[in-house]
Protein backbone atom coordinates (compact mmCIF):
# COMPACT_ATOMS: atom_id res chain seq x y z
CA UNK A 1 0.00 0.00 0.00
CA UNK A 2 1.37 3.25 -0.71
CA UNK A 3 1.26 6.16 1.78
CA UNK A 4 -1.39 7.93 -0.23
CA UNK A 5 -3.88 4.87 -0.06
CA UNK A 6 -3.55 4.40 4.01
CA UNK A 7 -4.19 7.89 3.88
CA UNK A 8 -7.28 7.47 2.76
CA UNK A 9 -8.64 4.32 3.85
CA UNK A 10 -7.74 5.76 7.47
CA UNK A 11 -9.74 8.73 6.59
CA UNK A 12 -12.69 6.85 5.02
CA UNK A 13 -13.02 4.38 7.75
CA UNK A 14 -12.91 6.67 10.44
CA UNK A 15 -15.76 6.72 12.46
CA UNK A 16 -17.11 8.98 15.06
CA UNK A 17 -17.79 9.04 19.10
CA UNK A 18 -21.31 9.35 18.08
CA UNK A 19 -21.42 6.12 15.20
CA UNK A 20 -19.66 3.95 17.35
CA UNK A 21 -21.85 4.84 20.30
CA UNK A 22 -24.96 3.86 18.00
CA UNK A 23 -23.43 0.69 16.61
CA UNK A 24 -22.68 -0.30 19.93
CA UNK A 25 -26.80 0.51 21.08
CA UNK A 26 -27.95 -0.95 17.66
CA UNK A 27 -26.02 -4.25 18.45
CA UNK A 28 -27.50 -4.94 21.86
CA UNK A 29 -30.77 -4.59 20.87
CA UNK A 30 -31.53 -1.38 22.59
CA UNK A 31 -33.03 1.68 22.45
CA UNK A 32 -31.37 4.80 22.85
CA UNK A 33 -31.70 5.56 26.68
CA UNK A 34 -30.13 6.10 29.63
CA UNK A 35 -30.16 2.31 30.67
CA UNK A 36 -28.75 1.46 26.81
CA UNK A 37 -26.48 4.56 27.33
CA UNK A 38 -25.29 3.21 30.35
CA UNK A 39 -24.71 -0.34 30.06
CA UNK A 40 -22.29 0.42 26.77
CA UNK A 41 -19.93 2.97 29.02
CA UNK A 42 -17.53 0.26 29.52
CA UNK A 43 -17.58 -0.88 26.06
CA UNK A 44 -17.03 2.77 25.01
CA UNK A 45 -13.87 3.43 26.97
CA UNK A 46 -12.40 -0.18 26.48
CA UNK A 47 -13.19 0.91 22.69
CA UNK A 48 -11.15 4.29 23.33
CA UNK A 49 -8.48 2.83 24.48
CA UNK A 50 -8.22 -0.16 21.76
CA UNK A 51 -8.91 2.13 18.66
CA UNK A 52 -5.68 3.57 17.98
CA UNK A 53 -6.05 7.27 17.80
CA UNK A 54 -5.10 10.66 16.63
CA UNK A 55 -5.11 12.80 19.80
CA UNK A 56 -8.11 15.22 18.40
CA UNK A 57 -9.57 11.62 17.82
CA UNK A 58 -9.19 10.97 21.33
CA UNK A 59 -10.37 14.33 22.19
CA UNK A 60 -13.46 13.83 20.83
CA UNK A 61 -14.12 10.44 22.45
CA UNK A 62 -13.25 11.55 25.66
CA UNK A 63 -16.25 14.45 25.55
CA UNK A 64 -19.10 11.76 24.69
CA UNK A 65 -17.14 9.23 27.38
CA UNK A 66 -17.51 12.24 30.26
CA UNK A 67 -21.18 12.64 29.51
CA UNK A 68 -21.78 8.46 29.34
CA UNK A 69 -20.03 8.36 32.82
CA UNK A 70 -22.32 10.87 33.84
CA UNK A 71 -25.45 9.25 32.72
CA UNK A 72 -24.32 6.04 34.32
CA UNK A 73 -23.74 7.94 37.78
CA UNK A 74 -27.24 8.87 37.15
CA UNK A 75 -28.17 5.44 36.65
CA UNK A 76 -26.02 4.50 40.10
CA UNK A 77 -27.18 6.61 42.11
CA UNK A 78 -31.35 7.79 41.22
CA UNK A 79 -31.03 10.52 43.70
CA UNK A 80 -28.14 12.40 42.33
CA UNK A 81 -29.08 16.13 40.97
CA UNK A 82 -27.20 17.16 37.87
CA UNK A 83 -27.13 20.87 36.84
CA UNK A 84 -28.49 22.04 34.06
CA UNK A 85 -25.22 22.10 31.85
CA UNK A 86 -24.89 18.33 32.76
CA UNK A 87 -28.63 17.61 32.00
CA UNK A 88 -28.45 19.61 28.68
CA UNK A 89 -25.39 17.55 27.95
CA UNK A 90 -27.19 14.49 28.05
CA UNK A 91 -30.01 15.04 26.08
CA UNK A 92 -27.59 16.74 23.95
CA UNK A 93 -25.99 13.09 23.15
CA UNK A 94 -29.61 11.50 22.99
CA UNK A 95 -30.76 13.96 20.37
CA UNK A 96 -27.28 13.76 18.09
CA UNK A 97 -27.80 9.74 18.94
CA UNK A 98 -31.10 10.08 17.53
CA UNK A 99 -30.54 12.39 14.25
CA UNK A 100 -27.21 10.43 13.23
CA UNK A 101 -29.36 6.90 13.19
CA UNK A 102 -31.53 8.92 10.96
CA UNK A 103 -29.27 10.43 8.61
CA UNK A 104 -27.21 6.80 8.60
CA UNK A 105 -30.43 4.83 7.18
CA UNK A 106 -30.78 7.86 5.20
CA UNK A 107 -27.65 7.70 3.30
CA UNK A 108 -27.69 4.01 2.86
CA UNK A 109 -30.74 4.93 0.57
CA UNK A 110 -29.17 8.05 -0.95
CA UNK A 111 -25.92 5.94 -1.74
CA UNK A 112 -28.18 2.97 -3.89
CA UNK A 113 -30.02 5.90 -5.60
CA UNK A 114 -26.65 8.06 -6.50
CA UNK A 115 -25.76 8.06 -9.87
CA UNK A 116 -27.82 5.23 -10.94
CA UNK A 117 -30.43 7.13 -13.13
CA UNK A 118 -28.92 10.21 -14.02
CA UNK A 119 -30.67 13.55 -15.85
CA UNK A 120 -28.23 14.30 -18.25
CA UNK A 121 -26.97 17.62 -19.61
CA UNK A 122 -27.40 18.75 -23.23
CA UNK A 123 -24.33 19.95 -24.37
CA UNK A 124 -24.11 24.13 -25.32
CA UNK A 125 -24.70 24.88 -29.00
CA UNK A 126 -21.90 25.44 -30.73
CA UNK A 127 -20.60 28.80 -31.26
CA UNK A 128 -17.40 30.30 -32.90
CA UNK A 129 -14.54 31.04 -30.48
CA UNK A 130 -14.32 35.13 -30.16
CA UNK A 131 -11.42 36.11 -28.29
CA UNK A 132 -12.35 38.39 -25.79
CA UNK A 133 -10.13 39.47 -22.99
CA UNK A 134 -10.91 41.20 -20.13
CA UNK A 135 -8.67 44.36 -19.98
CA UNK A 136 -8.82 43.89 -16.08
CA UNK A 137 -6.77 40.91 -16.28
CA UNK A 138 -3.13 41.33 -17.17
CA UNK A 139 -0.13 39.53 -16.66
CA UNK A 140 0.48 40.51 -13.04
CA UNK A 141 -3.43 40.46 -11.61
CA UNK A 142 -3.05 36.56 -11.89
CA UNK A 143 -0.71 35.93 -9.35
CA UNK A 144 -2.62 37.31 -6.10
CA UNK A 145 -5.85 35.30 -7.37
CA UNK A 146 -4.07 32.48 -7.33
CA UNK A 147 -2.35 32.60 -3.88
CA UNK A 148 -5.32 33.38 -2.14
CA UNK A 149 -6.30 30.06 -3.61
CA UNK A 150 -3.84 28.38 -1.86
CA UNK A 151 -4.98 28.93 1.33
CA UNK A 152 -8.25 27.42 0.56
CA UNK A 153 -6.75 23.75 -0.16
CA UNK A 154 -6.50 21.54 2.71
CA UNK A 155 -3.42 20.62 3.80
CA UNK A 156 -2.77 17.49 5.31
CA UNK A 157 0.50 17.50 7.78
CA UNK A 158 4.10 17.19 5.72
CA UNK A 159 4.75 13.94 7.63
CA UNK A 160 0.65 12.72 7.23
CA UNK A 161 1.84 9.40 8.01
CA UNK A 162 2.93 10.33 11.53
CA UNK A 163 0.59 12.17 12.49
CA UNK A 164 -2.31 9.53 11.33
CA UNK A 165 -0.81 7.06 12.89
CA UNK A 166 0.59 8.00 16.04
CA UNK A 167 -1.51 6.39 18.41
CA UNK A 168 -2.10 7.05 21.68
CA UNK A 169 -1.48 3.55 24.16
CA UNK A 170 -3.79 2.65 26.42
CA UNK A 171 -1.01 3.58 29.03
CA UNK A 172 -1.16 7.51 27.77
CA UNK A 173 -4.97 7.07 28.24
CA UNK A 174 -5.22 6.06 31.10
CA UNK A 175 -2.06 8.14 32.41
CA UNK A 176 -4.08 10.95 31.02
CA UNK A 177 -7.45 10.23 32.83
CA UNK A 178 -5.35 9.55 35.91
CA UNK A 179 -3.49 12.77 35.98
CA UNK A 180 -7.31 13.89 35.25
CA UNK A 181 -8.95 12.15 37.94
CA UNK A 182 -5.80 12.76 40.23
CA UNK A 183 -6.15 17.04 39.87
CA UNK A 184 -10.24 16.40 39.85
CA UNK A 185 -9.94 14.83 43.12
CA UNK A 186 -7.42 17.34 44.51
CA UNK A 187 -9.39 19.93 43.84
CA UNK A 188 -12.90 18.73 44.61
CA UNK A 189 -12.17 17.71 47.88
CA UNK A 190 -10.47 20.87 48.75
CA UNK A 191 -13.93 22.40 47.66
CA UNK A 192 -15.38 20.07 50.22
CA UNK A 193 -13.15 20.69 52.76
CA UNK A 194 -13.09 24.44 52.45
CA UNK A 195 -16.81 24.44 51.73
CA UNK A 196 -16.63 27.74 50.05
CA UNK A 197 -20.03 29.62 50.35
CA UNK A 198 -20.08 30.81 47.03
CA UNK A 199 -18.93 27.83 45.30
CA UNK A 200 -21.47 25.86 42.96
CA UNK A 201 -21.26 23.24 45.84
CA UNK A 202 -23.46 20.77 43.63
CA UNK A 203 -21.61 20.81 40.02
CA UNK A 204 -18.98 20.10 42.69
CA UNK A 205 -20.50 16.90 44.08
CA UNK A 206 -20.97 15.40 40.66
CA UNK A 207 -17.95 16.36 39.54
CA UNK A 208 -16.44 14.71 42.39
CA UNK A 209 -19.11 11.52 42.10
CA UNK A 210 -18.18 11.37 38.75
CA UNK A 211 -13.87 11.36 39.45
CA UNK A 212 -14.31 9.01 42.01
CA UNK A 213 -16.30 6.60 39.88
CA UNK A 214 -13.45 6.78 37.04
CA UNK A 215 -10.48 6.20 39.89
CA UNK A 216 -12.63 3.11 40.92
CA UNK A 217 -12.43 2.04 36.94
CA UNK A 218 -8.92 2.91 36.84
CA UNK A 219 -8.15 0.95 40.06
CA UNK A 220 -10.61 -2.27 38.76
CA UNK A 221 -8.10 -2.47 35.96
CA UNK A 222 -5.21 -2.02 38.38
CA UNK A 223 -3.90 0.84 36.76
CA UNK A 224 -3.80 2.86 40.14
CA UNK A 225 -4.09 1.60 43.83
CA UNK A 226 -5.80 3.96 45.96
CA UNK A 227 -5.08 4.56 49.97
CA UNK A 228 -6.96 6.48 52.21
CA UNK A 229 -4.29 7.37 55.15
CA UNK A 230 -6.96 7.40 58.10
CA UNK A 231 -9.84 8.40 59.03
CA UNK A 232 -13.38 9.08 56.62
CA UNK A 233 -12.58 12.25 55.40
CA UNK A 234 -8.83 12.30 54.57
CA UNK A 235 -7.58 13.24 51.29
CA UNK A 236 -7.36 9.64 49.07
CA UNK A 237 -3.69 8.89 47.64
CA UNK A 238 -3.33 7.55 44.49
CA UNK A 239 -0.09 5.98 42.87
CA UNK A 240 0.32 4.68 39.62
CA UNK A 241 1.22 0.95 39.49
CA UNK A 242 4.21 -0.06 37.67
CA UNK A 243 3.86 -2.85 34.72
CA UNK B 1 -45.56 30.27 -24.47
CA UNK B 2 -44.79 34.19 -23.68
CA UNK B 3 -42.39 36.30 -24.92
CA UNK B 4 -40.52 36.13 -21.23
CA UNK B 5 -40.54 32.33 -21.53
CA UNK B 6 -39.29 31.82 -24.79
CA UNK B 7 -36.24 33.96 -23.81
CA UNK B 8 -35.76 31.83 -20.97
CA UNK B 9 -35.90 28.43 -22.84
CA UNK B 10 -33.69 29.71 -25.71
CA UNK B 11 -31.42 31.28 -23.04
CA UNK B 12 -31.21 27.50 -21.17
CA UNK B 13 -30.81 26.30 -24.75
CA UNK B 14 -28.41 27.95 -25.89
CA UNK B 15 -25.57 27.89 -23.18
CA UNK B 16 -26.70 24.41 -21.42
CA UNK B 17 -25.89 25.54 -17.93
CA UNK B 18 -27.83 26.70 -15.54
CA UNK B 19 -29.22 30.25 -14.61
CA UNK B 20 -29.93 31.76 -11.67
CA UNK B 21 -33.36 34.02 -11.72
CA UNK B 22 -31.16 37.29 -10.99
CA UNK B 23 -28.92 36.35 -14.11
CA UNK B 24 -32.20 35.48 -16.24
CA UNK B 25 -33.77 39.05 -15.14
CA UNK B 26 -30.85 40.73 -16.01
CA UNK B 27 -30.30 39.33 -19.06
CA UNK B 28 -33.97 39.66 -20.13
CA UNK B 29 -34.27 43.18 -18.88
CA UNK B 30 -37.22 42.18 -16.06
CA UNK B 31 -37.89 42.26 -12.94
CA UNK B 32 -36.64 39.04 -10.81
CA UNK B 33 -39.93 38.67 -9.87
CA UNK B 34 -41.43 37.92 -13.38
CA UNK B 35 -38.83 35.00 -13.80
CA UNK B 36 -40.57 32.25 -11.29
CA UNK B 37 -43.86 32.43 -13.26
CA UNK B 38 -42.15 31.99 -16.60
CA UNK B 39 -40.22 29.39 -15.79
CA UNK B 40 -43.09 27.91 -14.56
CA UNK B 41 -44.89 27.69 -17.74
CA UNK B 42 -41.59 26.38 -19.39
CA UNK B 43 -42.28 23.73 -16.48
CA UNK B 44 -45.36 23.18 -18.20
CA UNK B 45 -45.08 23.65 -21.63
CA UNK B 46 -41.72 20.75 -22.09
CA UNK B 47 -44.04 18.07 -19.89
CA UNK B 48 -43.82 15.14 -21.24
CA UNK B 49 -41.25 16.03 -24.30
CA UNK B 50 -38.17 14.34 -22.89
CA UNK B 51 -36.53 17.38 -21.63
CA UNK B 52 -37.13 18.64 -18.07
CA UNK B 53 -36.93 21.80 -16.31
CA UNK B 54 -34.96 21.58 -12.52
CA UNK B 55 -35.54 24.30 -10.36
CA UNK B 56 -33.55 24.53 -6.91
CA UNK B 57 -32.41 27.36 -5.25
CA UNK B 58 -34.08 29.96 -7.44
CA UNK B 59 -31.61 28.40 -10.18
CA UNK B 60 -33.27 27.33 -13.23
CA UNK B 61 -31.48 24.35 -15.83
CA UNK B 62 -32.57 21.93 -18.28
CA UNK B 63 -31.87 18.16 -18.33
CA UNK B 64 -32.90 15.15 -20.34
CA UNK B 65 -36.37 13.01 -18.76
CA UNK B 66 -35.96 10.23 -16.85
CA UNK B 67 -37.39 7.81 -18.86
CA UNK B 68 -34.46 8.90 -21.57
CA UNK B 69 -31.48 8.66 -18.79
CA UNK B 70 -31.29 4.89 -20.07
CA UNK B 71 -31.23 5.38 -23.32
CA UNK B 72 -28.44 8.20 -23.00
CA UNK B 73 -26.47 5.99 -20.78
CA UNK B 74 -26.38 3.70 -23.89
CA UNK B 75 -25.92 6.02 -26.39
CA UNK B 76 -22.26 7.15 -25.06
CA UNK B 77 -19.95 4.60 -25.07
CA UNK B 78 -18.01 6.09 -21.61
CA UNK B 79 -19.59 4.70 -18.28
CA UNK B 80 -20.56 6.97 -15.63
CA UNK B 81 -19.97 4.51 -12.21
CA UNK B 82 -20.33 7.13 -9.86
CA UNK B 83 -20.09 6.48 -5.75
CA UNK B 84 -20.61 8.38 -2.66
CA UNK B 85 -18.31 7.57 -0.09
CA UNK B 86 -19.97 6.91 3.60
CA UNK B 87 -19.08 10.17 4.56
CA UNK B 88 -20.27 12.28 1.57
CA UNK B 89 -23.68 10.50 1.52
CA UNK B 90 -23.90 11.19 5.19
CA UNK B 91 -22.97 14.82 5.02
CA UNK B 92 -25.01 15.56 1.79
CA UNK B 93 -28.10 13.62 3.51
CA UNK B 94 -27.75 16.24 6.07
CA UNK B 95 -27.70 19.04 3.61
CA UNK B 96 -30.44 17.53 1.59
CA UNK B 97 -33.02 16.82 4.31
CA UNK B 98 -32.40 19.98 6.60
CA UNK B 99 -32.93 21.88 3.14
CA UNK B 100 -29.80 23.91 3.90
CA UNK B 101 -26.94 23.13 6.85
CA UNK B 102 -23.87 24.80 8.17
CA UNK B 103 -20.68 23.36 8.73
CA UNK B 104 -21.84 23.34 12.36
CA UNK B 105 -25.18 21.51 11.73
CA UNK B 106 -23.38 18.76 10.02
CA UNK B 107 -20.99 18.31 12.65
CA UNK B 108 -22.88 18.23 15.60
CA UNK B 109 -24.92 15.41 14.35
CA UNK B 110 -21.90 13.39 12.14
CA UNK B 111 -19.43 14.06 15.18
CA UNK B 112 -16.61 14.38 13.31
CA UNK B 113 -14.77 16.83 11.11
CA UNK B 114 -16.64 16.96 8.17
CA UNK B 115 -14.37 19.71 6.15
CA UNK B 116 -13.36 16.97 3.61
CA UNK B 117 -17.03 15.83 2.76
CA UNK B 118 -18.50 19.35 2.43
CA UNK B 119 -15.49 20.22 0.59
CA UNK B 120 -15.65 16.90 -1.77
CA UNK B 121 -19.39 17.57 -2.46
CA UNK B 122 -19.33 21.05 -3.67
CA UNK B 123 -16.22 20.07 -5.46
CA UNK B 124 -18.46 17.72 -7.16
CA UNK B 125 -21.21 20.13 -8.00
CA UNK B 126 -23.78 18.48 -5.46
CA UNK B 127 -23.94 21.01 -2.82
CA UNK B 128 -23.43 24.71 -3.32
CA UNK B 129 -22.03 27.35 -0.19
CA UNK B 130 -24.27 30.49 0.19
CA UNK B 131 -23.62 33.13 2.10
CA UNK B 132 -19.92 33.86 3.58
CA UNK B 133 -18.03 33.61 6.35
CA UNK B 134 -19.49 32.43 9.43
CA UNK B 135 -22.93 32.46 7.76
CA UNK B 136 -22.21 29.99 4.97
CA UNK B 137 -24.89 27.36 4.60
CA UNK B 138 -24.61 24.47 1.93
CA UNK B 139 -27.80 23.94 0.13
CA UNK B 140 -29.09 20.95 -2.82
CA UNK B 141 -27.91 22.29 -6.42
CA UNK B 142 -29.43 21.66 -9.69
CA UNK B 143 -26.63 18.68 -10.21
CA UNK B 144 -27.75 16.84 -7.23
CA UNK B 145 -31.07 16.82 -8.70
CA UNK B 146 -29.66 15.44 -11.77
CA UNK B 147 -27.53 12.40 -10.09
CA UNK B 148 -30.45 11.53 -8.15
CA UNK B 149 -32.85 11.51 -11.37
CA UNK B 150 -34.93 13.53 -9.65
CA UNK B 151 -36.80 16.86 -10.34
CA UNK B 152 -36.98 18.13 -6.48
CA UNK B 153 -35.78 17.33 -3.58
CA UNK B 154 -39.35 16.38 -2.07
CA UNK B 155 -38.52 13.26 -4.65
CA UNK B 156 -35.62 11.79 -2.47
CA UNK B 157 -36.27 8.71 -0.45
CA UNK B 158 -38.86 9.05 2.29
CA UNK B 159 -38.21 13.17 2.24
CA UNK B 160 -40.93 14.77 3.87
CA UNK B 161 -41.51 12.43 7.17
CA UNK B 162 -37.63 12.36 7.58
CA UNK B 163 -36.98 15.77 7.32
CA UNK B 164 -39.67 16.92 9.41
CA UNK B 165 -38.11 14.67 12.02
CA UNK B 166 -34.74 16.06 11.90
CA UNK B 167 -35.88 19.57 11.67
CA UNK B 168 -38.01 18.78 15.02
CA UNK B 169 -34.55 17.53 16.26
CA UNK B 170 -32.69 20.45 15.60
CA UNK B 171 -35.27 22.79 16.63
CA UNK B 172 -35.42 21.01 20.50
CA UNK B 173 -31.46 22.04 20.32
CA UNK B 174 -32.56 26.08 19.68
CA UNK B 175 -34.80 26.17 22.71
CA UNK B 176 -32.83 25.03 25.17
CA UNK C 1 -44.91 13.80 -27.69
CA UNK C 2 -44.72 10.45 -28.27
CA UNK C 3 -41.70 8.02 -26.90
CA UNK C 4 -40.29 8.46 -30.51
CA UNK C 5 -40.67 11.93 -30.01
CA UNK C 6 -39.13 12.50 -26.85
CA UNK C 7 -36.16 10.19 -28.03
CA UNK C 8 -35.43 12.94 -31.00
CA UNK C 9 -35.56 16.01 -28.62
CA UNK C 10 -33.81 13.99 -25.90
CA UNK C 11 -30.55 13.33 -28.47
CA UNK C 12 -30.87 16.22 -30.69
CA UNK C 13 -30.61 18.42 -26.99
CA UNK C 14 -28.00 15.90 -25.91
CA UNK C 15 -25.72 16.34 -28.90
CA UNK C 16 -26.20 19.16 -30.16
CA UNK C 17 -25.86 18.87 -33.26
CA UNK C 18 -28.18 18.13 -36.78
CA UNK C 19 -28.79 14.25 -36.64
CA UNK C 20 -29.40 12.13 -40.24
CA UNK C 21 -32.70 10.00 -40.46
CA UNK C 22 -30.88 6.88 -40.60
CA UNK C 23 -29.17 8.08 -37.75
CA UNK C 24 -31.89 8.43 -35.48
CA UNK C 25 -33.54 5.80 -36.97
CA UNK C 26 -30.44 3.59 -35.99
CA UNK C 27 -30.36 5.21 -32.51
CA UNK C 28 -33.68 4.41 -31.63
CA UNK C 29 -34.21 1.17 -32.74
CA UNK C 30 -37.28 1.82 -35.41
CA UNK C 31 -37.76 2.31 -39.04
CA UNK C 32 -36.60 5.02 -40.94
CA UNK C 33 -40.12 5.75 -42.50
CA UNK C 34 -40.94 6.43 -38.65
CA UNK C 35 -38.48 9.19 -38.27
CA UNK C 36 -40.13 11.74 -40.00
CA UNK C 37 -43.41 11.79 -38.97
CA UNK C 38 -41.68 11.97 -35.22
CA UNK C 39 -40.03 14.83 -36.67
CA UNK C 40 -43.17 16.36 -37.71
CA UNK C 41 -44.24 16.01 -34.09
CA UNK C 42 -41.10 17.75 -32.43
CA UNK C 43 -41.97 20.79 -35.15
CA UNK C 44 -45.01 20.95 -33.83
CA UNK C 45 -44.89 20.56 -30.54
CA UNK C 46 -41.48 23.68 -30.42
CA UNK C 47 -43.31 25.95 -31.81
CA UNK C 48 -43.52 29.44 -31.02
CA UNK C 49 -41.05 27.96 -27.82
CA UNK C 50 -37.68 30.31 -28.14
CA UNK C 51 -35.95 26.47 -29.63
CA UNK C 52 -36.86 25.85 -33.50
CA UNK C 53 -36.48 22.49 -35.23
CA UNK C 54 -34.24 22.81 -38.65
CA UNK C 55 -35.33 19.95 -40.79
CA UNK C 56 -33.46 19.69 -44.23
CA UNK C 57 -32.42 16.67 -46.37
CA UNK C 58 -33.20 14.00 -44.16
CA UNK C 59 -31.42 15.80 -41.44
CA UNK C 60 -32.83 17.75 -37.89
CA UNK C 61 -31.46 19.54 -35.69
CA UNK C 62 -32.51 22.21 -33.46
CA UNK C 63 -31.26 25.72 -32.88
CA UNK C 64 -32.63 28.94 -31.29
CA UNK C 65 -35.80 30.82 -33.04
CA UNK C 66 -35.22 33.47 -35.52
CA UNK C 67 -36.82 35.60 -33.41
CA UNK C 68 -34.45 35.28 -30.82
CA UNK C 69 -31.19 35.01 -32.47
CA UNK C 70 -30.90 38.37 -31.91
CA UNK C 71 -31.61 38.73 -27.98
CA UNK C 72 -28.91 35.41 -28.02
CA UNK C 73 -26.65 37.27 -30.16
CA UNK C 74 -27.24 40.44 -27.73
CA UNK C 75 -26.45 38.48 -24.85
CA UNK C 76 -23.19 36.36 -26.07
CA UNK C 77 -21.47 39.48 -27.14
CA UNK C 78 -22.56 41.47 -23.85
CA UNK C 79 -21.18 38.32 -21.65
CA UNK C 80 -17.82 38.60 -23.60
CA UNK C 81 -17.59 41.88 -23.29
CA UNK C 82 -17.90 41.70 -19.30
CA UNK C 83 -15.48 41.36 -16.66
CA UNK C 84 -13.91 37.66 -15.44
CA UNK C 85 -16.21 36.74 -12.96
CA UNK C 86 -14.07 35.77 -9.80
CA UNK C 87 -14.33 32.12 -10.65
CA UNK C 88 -12.94 32.58 -14.69
CA UNK C 89 -10.09 34.60 -13.21
CA UNK C 90 -9.41 31.81 -10.72
CA UNK C 91 -10.05 29.38 -13.34
CA UNK C 92 -7.87 31.35 -15.81
CA UNK C 93 -4.87 31.94 -13.24
CA UNK C 94 -4.85 28.27 -12.55
CA UNK C 95 -4.40 27.15 -16.30
CA UNK C 96 -1.71 29.70 -16.86
CA UNK C 97 0.39 29.14 -13.96
CA UNK C 98 0.02 25.48 -14.53
CA UNK C 99 -0.38 24.18 -18.19
CA UNK C 100 -2.18 21.42 -19.05
CA UNK C 101 -4.37 21.28 -16.27
CA UNK C 102 -7.59 19.31 -15.95
CA UNK C 103 -10.92 20.23 -14.68
CA UNK C 104 -10.18 17.22 -11.95
CA UNK C 105 -6.76 19.92 -11.45
CA UNK C 106 -8.68 23.02 -11.02
CA UNK C 107 -11.67 21.88 -9.01
CA UNK C 108 -8.77 20.17 -6.72
CA UNK C 109 -7.57 23.53 -6.07
CA UNK C 110 -10.44 26.15 -6.43
CA UNK C 111 -12.69 23.12 -4.23
CA UNK C 112 -15.46 24.21 -6.29
CA UNK C 113 -17.03 22.81 -9.71
CA UNK C 114 -15.57 24.67 -12.22
CA UNK C 115 -16.92 23.13 -15.92
CA UNK C 116 -18.71 26.34 -16.34
CA UNK C 117 -15.80 29.05 -15.56
CA UNK C 118 -13.68 26.60 -17.94
CA UNK C 119 -16.25 26.70 -20.73
CA UNK C 120 -16.62 30.64 -20.47
CA UNK C 121 -12.70 30.91 -20.53
CA UNK C 122 -12.60 28.29 -23.72
CA UNK C 123 -15.29 30.59 -25.38
CA UNK C 124 -13.89 34.25 -24.70
CA UNK C 125 -10.49 31.87 -26.40
CA UNK C 126 -8.95 32.75 -23.26
CA UNK C 127 -7.53 29.14 -22.96
CA UNK C 128 -7.58 26.17 -25.51
CA UNK C 129 -8.36 22.55 -24.82
CA UNK C 130 -6.00 19.66 -25.91
CA UNK C 131 -6.82 16.11 -26.14
CA UNK C 132 -9.76 14.51 -25.84
CA UNK C 133 -12.51 12.20 -23.26
CA UNK C 134 -11.29 12.25 -19.85
CA UNK C 135 -7.31 12.95 -20.45
CA UNK C 136 -8.89 17.12 -21.47
CA UNK C 137 -6.68 19.52 -20.45
CA UNK C 138 -6.46 23.13 -20.57
CA UNK C 139 -3.72 25.61 -21.87
CA UNK C 140 -3.66 29.81 -21.92
CA UNK C 141 -4.61 30.35 -25.86
CA UNK C 142 -1.80 31.96 -28.38
CA UNK C 143 -4.04 35.43 -28.05
CA UNK C 144 -3.76 35.39 -24.17
CA UNK C 145 -0.09 35.41 -24.26
CA UNK C 146 0.14 37.91 -26.80
CA UNK C 147 -2.26 40.10 -25.26
CA UNK C 148 -0.02 39.92 -21.60
CA UNK C 149 3.11 40.73 -23.93
CA UNK C 150 4.26 37.57 -23.14
CA UNK C 151 5.76 34.91 -25.55
CA UNK C 152 5.64 31.74 -22.72
CA UNK C 153 3.73 31.51 -19.12
CA UNK C 154 7.32 31.38 -17.83
CA UNK C 155 7.43 34.79 -18.12
CA UNK C 156 4.60 35.34 -15.68
CA UNK C 157 5.56 36.85 -11.96
CA UNK C 158 6.91 33.96 -10.12
CA UNK C 159 6.38 31.37 -12.39
CA UNK C 160 8.66 28.68 -11.43
CA UNK C 161 7.75 28.71 -7.93
CA UNK C 162 3.95 28.98 -8.20
CA UNK C 163 3.47 26.50 -10.95
CA UNK C 164 6.43 24.47 -8.37
CA UNK C 165 3.44 25.20 -5.46
CA UNK C 166 0.43 24.32 -7.73
CA UNK C 167 1.78 20.67 -8.08
CA UNK C 168 2.87 20.43 -4.68
CA UNK C 169 -0.72 20.97 -3.20
CA UNK C 170 -1.74 18.43 -6.24
CA UNK C 171 -0.20 15.59 -4.71
CA UNK C 172 -2.80 15.61 -2.09
CA UNK C 173 -5.65 15.09 -4.24
CA UNK C 174 -5.33 11.38 -4.30
CA UNK C 175 -4.78 11.55 -0.50
CA UNK C 176 -8.09 13.50 -0.37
Amino acid sequence: MTTSEQFHIQHETFQGPIEVLLEMVEKRKFFVNDISLAAVTDDFILYIQQKGMTPDMVGQFLAVAATLILIKARSLLPNLELAPEEVESITDLERRLALFEIISHIQIDLSKQYGKKILFEGRPMSRPIVFSPDPHITKDTLLPILTSLFSNVPVVSKAPVARVYKTISITEVLATLEDRITKALKTSFNDIVVRDPDGDTKTQKVYTIVSFLGMLELVRRGMVSAEQESGVFTDIMLTKNHE
Amino acid sequence: MNKLTCQIHAILFFTAEPQSFDALAKLCGVPVADIAPAVQELVQSLQNSGVVVLVQNNTVGLAIDESMSEFIAAMQKESFAKELSKAQGETLAIVAYMEGATKTDIEFIRGVNSVYSIRALVARGLIEAKGNGRSVSYVPSIDLLREFGITSTAELPEFAAQSAKIKQLLTQKDIQ
